[in-house]
């Protein structure tokens, strides 16, 4: 059959697949020729924001990467730490925003697949998968489809795989009523001396095409197909939105780990965005080689399908292998006896061009360097937003301070950012595995390393509303609390990744923003010696000029060497201690409580002190591993008050009341609702009394008495006054019933 | 009047089922299976409305809750004896 | 007591009953490829939980005609002694062995939970090791769980005791309140007449594993070890 | 050949997802929906039989695996144009 025409490269068609004309004449000289149109389709994945990081790289070159526990730092499919044991952790996050914004569904769930195909194929088996999303107004009733198609979608394809979802955040903002977000992390473990990467080296190796057959589906951008070389009728007929087929998946996985028990494996990635345009590329190119393939082999779902479109399909789970020649059988049966198809598509060359034919003919003929890194770099200008001087001041003296504080506790436990979550994550199978040692509900889950006494913590977290006041000092927090949360469950954090969704970078006040971001990042994890090992950019997520806050996600992986030291948020016995770790002080800029009282979104972004934060977390740790402490939360969005509240009624097993007693010079509503960060709410037998304040003033943290576990209401006394007094079911009524209510 | 909707996945979207379904016939001996696809069926009882008028509702509902635009098709018959 | 998993395609809880079985309880285990002809010697075979076949068309169906399936069913004819897990109850309805099905949960959605459940009958070899009327905490996961049957296969199930597993609030009162899926009666596990095959949509694997403070779930499994 | 093929719930089995779909109708304001039934619509591709050979097969693929005996009921049509 001979191949359609394919359309002429002329300035025209080279914007409908959104490459500029200097970056089209840099390839005309890259080349010493025009590419045809197949060629001019690889450049303009290759050359994307998405593949190329072109906006991004520069600031990037900011983050700590390195530490003596790096295995594998940015630039593979994940990130890899070792844990000791001969075991490592390998972990990613990545987004799915705009393919969740048009298919809810389908987008959330191939969110999920990708991100377990880029944990496997480094070797490791997936074990906990977090996600962190975003909507807009909840008053639209889009948003309630939105979060419904995303959780579900999740849902749908963890569930199936079977790795369990332990964790996230749901965050709901005007900001984001165009552009949701969706971010998914996966954490797998490998043994450390069978951790598998892209490579596609040794001349006469074969290239084994593993997986789904190849689709229309995805085919990059609905943009490049709407060029007026297609009729109307084409683009209908295409569907832009990927389906993801989990059961396929889970095949993919256990075939792959099963294949990698053997030593002809050479390299492996999976085709992910721009399908096996980057894996054939990025791997030859890792390896300095060249590759060539046969399209016409390439397994298709459809009839008719051009090189052009076979390149840049992004149907879902599949994979592309090089192993060492001789071995294609034997690998073959692998994937036979999990009725998968695996196909030899080509060979590795010496030349490091890559070179395509389909039935016969060559279609595909470039220096693969020159495609890979041949990608400008911009060096995109940089702006301080007027609207920052606006926000940053917030004059205290016209807020009058609180009387009693039960009405705004209840309208923050009720707000939906602050609400129980567990009506998304009871639809997500967060037990399978049986590793899940700490559950969704508490500041971090913790996973048990089979095999091994340790276990490991996570948790994701951004306050965007922060970052937005002050991208600097909020991406600090983030990191601060992600820490916090792994440090308030026992663990030390040993990495980081993650996935900074930004607005449109050619405006240089959100190109300032991701500077800032990604500086205060850096500042942190340098100081805690974390590296940040993998992590994901997604831009232009805004509408009709209209930016999403900035929001740089952090996902941490903490390491406990004892997985028997782990500690959870809740109160455990009546009659225990309760305490603070840390001080507050008079902040309420940029609280929920101004948010959602006020309405405000100003003032200044509350303080952080990283050394003192780093000896709160040091502390929390210790009085874990020594068995000191029942509970441990840390003590964020809403303040104080919340925190309390939460410890309470937070617990699968009981609901428990507490009764405060406080003195302090500050203001009321700073003091309960106010978001002074380091700050950690524990509980202790009493008998623990004397060594916990010991070690806590050895270690240079401030203590506060709060008061005691039990009873049936919450009761608050502030300098001798009645502030709170509450039934606790009432309050844990307000707390659990808004997204349940809203999701339905 | 009795709505009688057939919801399909449009061309070109993976039809995960309609695959699984296709290989189980197949191993179960049907060779002569060549596709297979599935799709949803859907009757709606609908009271006190035109042919006409009821043709506007019926295809609205589609849109709106039905079908999933970005990815199925949908048609439909009345039925006005029932 | 030499115990057999079987895998099929999709399977995903097919690891954690292995480990329950062999690291845990150290008992002989082995698994079982869904490819397999014939079967070994085997006193107790697991259906494990999981998706298998993706669930597609509806959970179980799939998994009814694979190859293994036919040795399996004489196995069971035979008296051998079947316990079918989440997925593996809905397979062990779908080929016939046990009455009845499996449907969309009440409220659409998937389920993940740890609730209580009554025990009904202890004359079974899966519920011997403890007494009726206890209630154990055990995890569920599942979109399709609310049992169904007709009233002439529920009053059977009723009269011959087969009824083994039933939702029920913390002190052990079953009432439509404490009903997670729907399920007819709160049925959560049923066995067949002879009382060898047991299906359940609770994980017992699932809190059997010292690692965790409830390890309600082993009752099952020194049920069966306590009757080979 | 195309056989389409209707696999719905019997009678007295509840159909909640129909019920379901039926509440949302009317919430969305469409109050002349009386009753919603929900099924599956399979279409499978045949080929090299006789029509009254693909009656046969296709009914005992309703019988072994389209259709679950205990709650479902089907239906079919054979189309040989296609
Ligand atoms: N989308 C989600 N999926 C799974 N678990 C979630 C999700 N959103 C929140 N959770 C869980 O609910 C609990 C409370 O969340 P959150 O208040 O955001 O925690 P924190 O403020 O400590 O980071 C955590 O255990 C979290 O993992
Ligand atoms: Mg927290």
């Amino acid at each position: 059959m001979p191949l359609p025409p394919s359309p002429l490269v002329n300035i025209d068609n080279i914007e409908s697949l959104g490459l500029t004309l200097p970056e089209f004449e840099r390839i005309q000289h890259l080349l010493g020729r025009n590419p045809n149109w197949t060629e001019l389709g690889i450049f303009s994945v290759m050359w994307s924001e998405h593949c190329s990081y072109k906006s991004s790289k520069v600031h990037l070159k900011n983050l700590p990467t390195e530490g003596p526990r790096v295995v594998q730092g940015p630039g593979e499919n994940a990130g890899v730490v070792d844990i000791g044991d001969g075991k490592v952790a390998v972990f990613k996050i990545e987004s799915h925003n705009h393919p969740s914004f048009v298919e809810p569904f389908q987008g959330a769930a191939t969110g999920v697949g990708g991100i377990l195909r880029d944990i496997f194929t480094m070797g490791a088996r997936p074990i906990a998968l977090l996600n962190s999303l975003r909507f807009g107004d909840p008053e639209e009733p889009r948003t309630r489809y939105l979060l419904r198609g995303v959780v579900n979608g999740i849902s749908s394809y963890g569930n199936c795989v079977g790795v369990p979802n332990v964790g996230g955040e749901i965050n709901f903002d005007f900001c984001y009523d165009n552009n949701n977000l969706v971010n998914v992390f996966c954490l797998g473990v490998a043994d450390k001396d069978r951790i598998f990467l892209g490579n596609a080296s040794g001349v006469g190796n074969s290239v084994l095409y593993v997986g789904s057959k190849t689709g229309r589906d995805g085919i990059h951008g609905a943009s490049l197909l709407a060029s007026s070389e297609f009729d109307e009728t084409t683009e209908a007929k295409r569907p832009t939105v990927q389906v993801g087929d989990p059961f396929t998946e889970k095949l993919l996985i256990e075939a792959c780990l099963e294949a990698m028990e053997h030593d002809w494996i050479v390299g492996i990635q999976d085709m992910g965005a721009a399908g096996l345009t980057s894996s054939s590329f990025e791997m030859a190119d890792r390896s300095g080689t060249g590759v060539e393939l046969d399209l016409s082999k390439v397994p298709m779902r459809e009839t008719g399908m051009t090189p052009f479109e076979i390149l840049l399909s992004e149907s879902q789970e599949r994979m592309l292998f090089v192993i060492e020649k001789g071995h294609e059988e034997e690998a073959k049966k692998i994937f036979e006896k999990w009725d998968l198809d695996a196909v030899v598509i080509g060979q590795v060359t010496d030349t490091g061009v890559m070179r395509m034919t389909m039935e016969g003919e060559e279609v595909v003929n470039l220096p693969i360097h020159a495609v890979v890194e041949s990608a400008p770099q911009l060096v995109r200008p940089t702006k301080k937003p007027n609207y920052i001087e606006a926000v940053d001041t917030l004059n205290l003296n016209i807020i009058p301070d609180l009387e009693r504080g039960e009405g705004i506790l209840k309208l923050l436990l009720k707000s939906l950012n602050i609400a129980d979550k567990s009506w998304a994550y009871k639809q997500y199978d967060h037990m399978v595995g049986i590793n899940t040692l700490v559950m969704p509900g508490s500041d971090a889950a913790v996973i048990r390393v089979k095999e091994t006494n340790k276990a490991l913590a996570i948790s994701v977290d951004c306050n965007s509303r922060y970052c937005h006041l002050n991208p600097f000092r909020g991406a600090q927090i983030a990191v601060a609390e992600c820490f916090r949360n792994i440090a308030c469950s026992g663990g030390v954090p040993i990495g980081l990744t993650n996935c900074l969704n930004f607005g449109n970078p050619e405006k240089p006040e959100i190109m300032w923003q991701f500077e800032q971001a990604v500086l205060g990042i850096g500042n942190v994890c340098n100081y805690f010696s974390v590296p940040v090992v993998s992590g994901n950019v997604s831009l232009y997520n805004e509408t009709k000029g209209k930016s999403i806050y900035p929001t740089p996600v952090v996902a941490a992986v903490g390491l406990l060497e004892d997985q028997t030291k782990h500690c959870t948020q809740w109160f455990k016995n009546p009659g225990d201690h309760i305490a603070l770790l840390g001080l507050t002080l008079e902040e309420i800029g940029g609280t929920d409580y101004l948010e959602n009282y006020l309405d405000l979104c100003q003032g200044s972004v509350p303080a952080l002190d990283i050394k003192y934060e780093r000896m709160l977390h040091q502390l929390c740790v210790e009085l874990i591993q020594n068995d000191l402490i029942q509970s441990a939360h840390d003590c964020s969005e809403g303040g104080l008050a919340v925190a309390i509240a939460e410890s309470c009624f937070s617990g699968p097993n009981q609901t428990l009341g507490a009764t405060i007693e406080l003195k302090s010079s500050i203001r009321n509503d700073a003091l309960m609702f106010g978001e002074s960060q380091s700050r950690i709410v524990i509980s202790y037998s009493p008998d623990k009394k004397e060594v916990i304040e010991e070690r806590v003033n050895n270690a240079g943290i401030d203590f506060s008495s709060l008061g005691i576990v039990g009873g049936n209401d919450l009761t608050v006394q502030l300098n001798d006054k009645e502030f709170i007094k509450e039934k606790i079911s009432t309050l844990e009524e307000a707390w659990r019933e808004p997204l349940k209510r809203y999701g339905g | 009047m009795l709505a009688k909707i057939h919801v399909t996945l449009k061309d070109g979207v993976l039809d995960t089922q309609g695959k699984a379904v296709h290989h189980a016939l197949n191993d179960l001996g049907y060779e002569e299976v060549q596709g297979v696809n599935l799709g949803k069926y859907v009757e709606v009882q609908l009271d006190g409305l035109s042919q006409a008028e009821a043709e506007d509702r019926v295809r609205e509902m589609c849109q709106k809750l039905l079908a999933n635009p970005v990815i199925e098709s949908y048609r439909f018959t009345l039925d006005s004896q029932e | 007591m030499k115990c057999g998993i079987v895998v099929f395609p999709g399977s995903n809880c097919d690891r954690d009953s292995f480990h329950i079985l062999k690291e845990i309880l150290g008992l002989e285990t082995e698994w079982i490829w869904h490819k397999e002809n014939s079967l070994k010697k085997f006193d107790l075979i697991v259906l494990p939980g999981g998706f298998s076949y993706g669930d597609y068309l509806r959970p179980g169906a799939i998994a009814k005609f694979s190859p293994i399936m036919k040795s399996i069913m004489e196995y069971a004819e035979n008296g051998g002694k079947l316990l079918g897990i989440c997925n593996g109850f809905q397979i062990l309805l779908e080929c016939g062995l046990l009455p009845g099905v499996l449907m969309r949960n009440i409220s659409h959605a998937f389920i993940c939970d740890t609730v209580p459940v009554r025990l009904e009958n202890d004359q079974t070899p899966f519920t011997s090791n403890s007494s009726k009327g206890s209630v154990l905490k055990l995890p569920i996961a599942h979109a399709d769980g609310r049992y169904f049957a007709d009233e002439n296969t529920l009053k059977e199930l009723e009269d011959n005791d087969q009824v083994v597993l039933r939702y029920c609030d913390s002190s052990g009162m079953v009432a439509s309140e404490n009903n997670p899926n729907g399920s007819l009666t709160n049925i959560a596990g049923i066995v067949n007449k002879s009382k060898t095959i047991c299906g359940m949509m609770p994980h017992p694997e699932r809190q059997a594993d010292p690692a965790w403070p409830n390890v309600d779930g082993q009752v099952i499994f020194r049920s069966l070890i306590q009757s080979s």
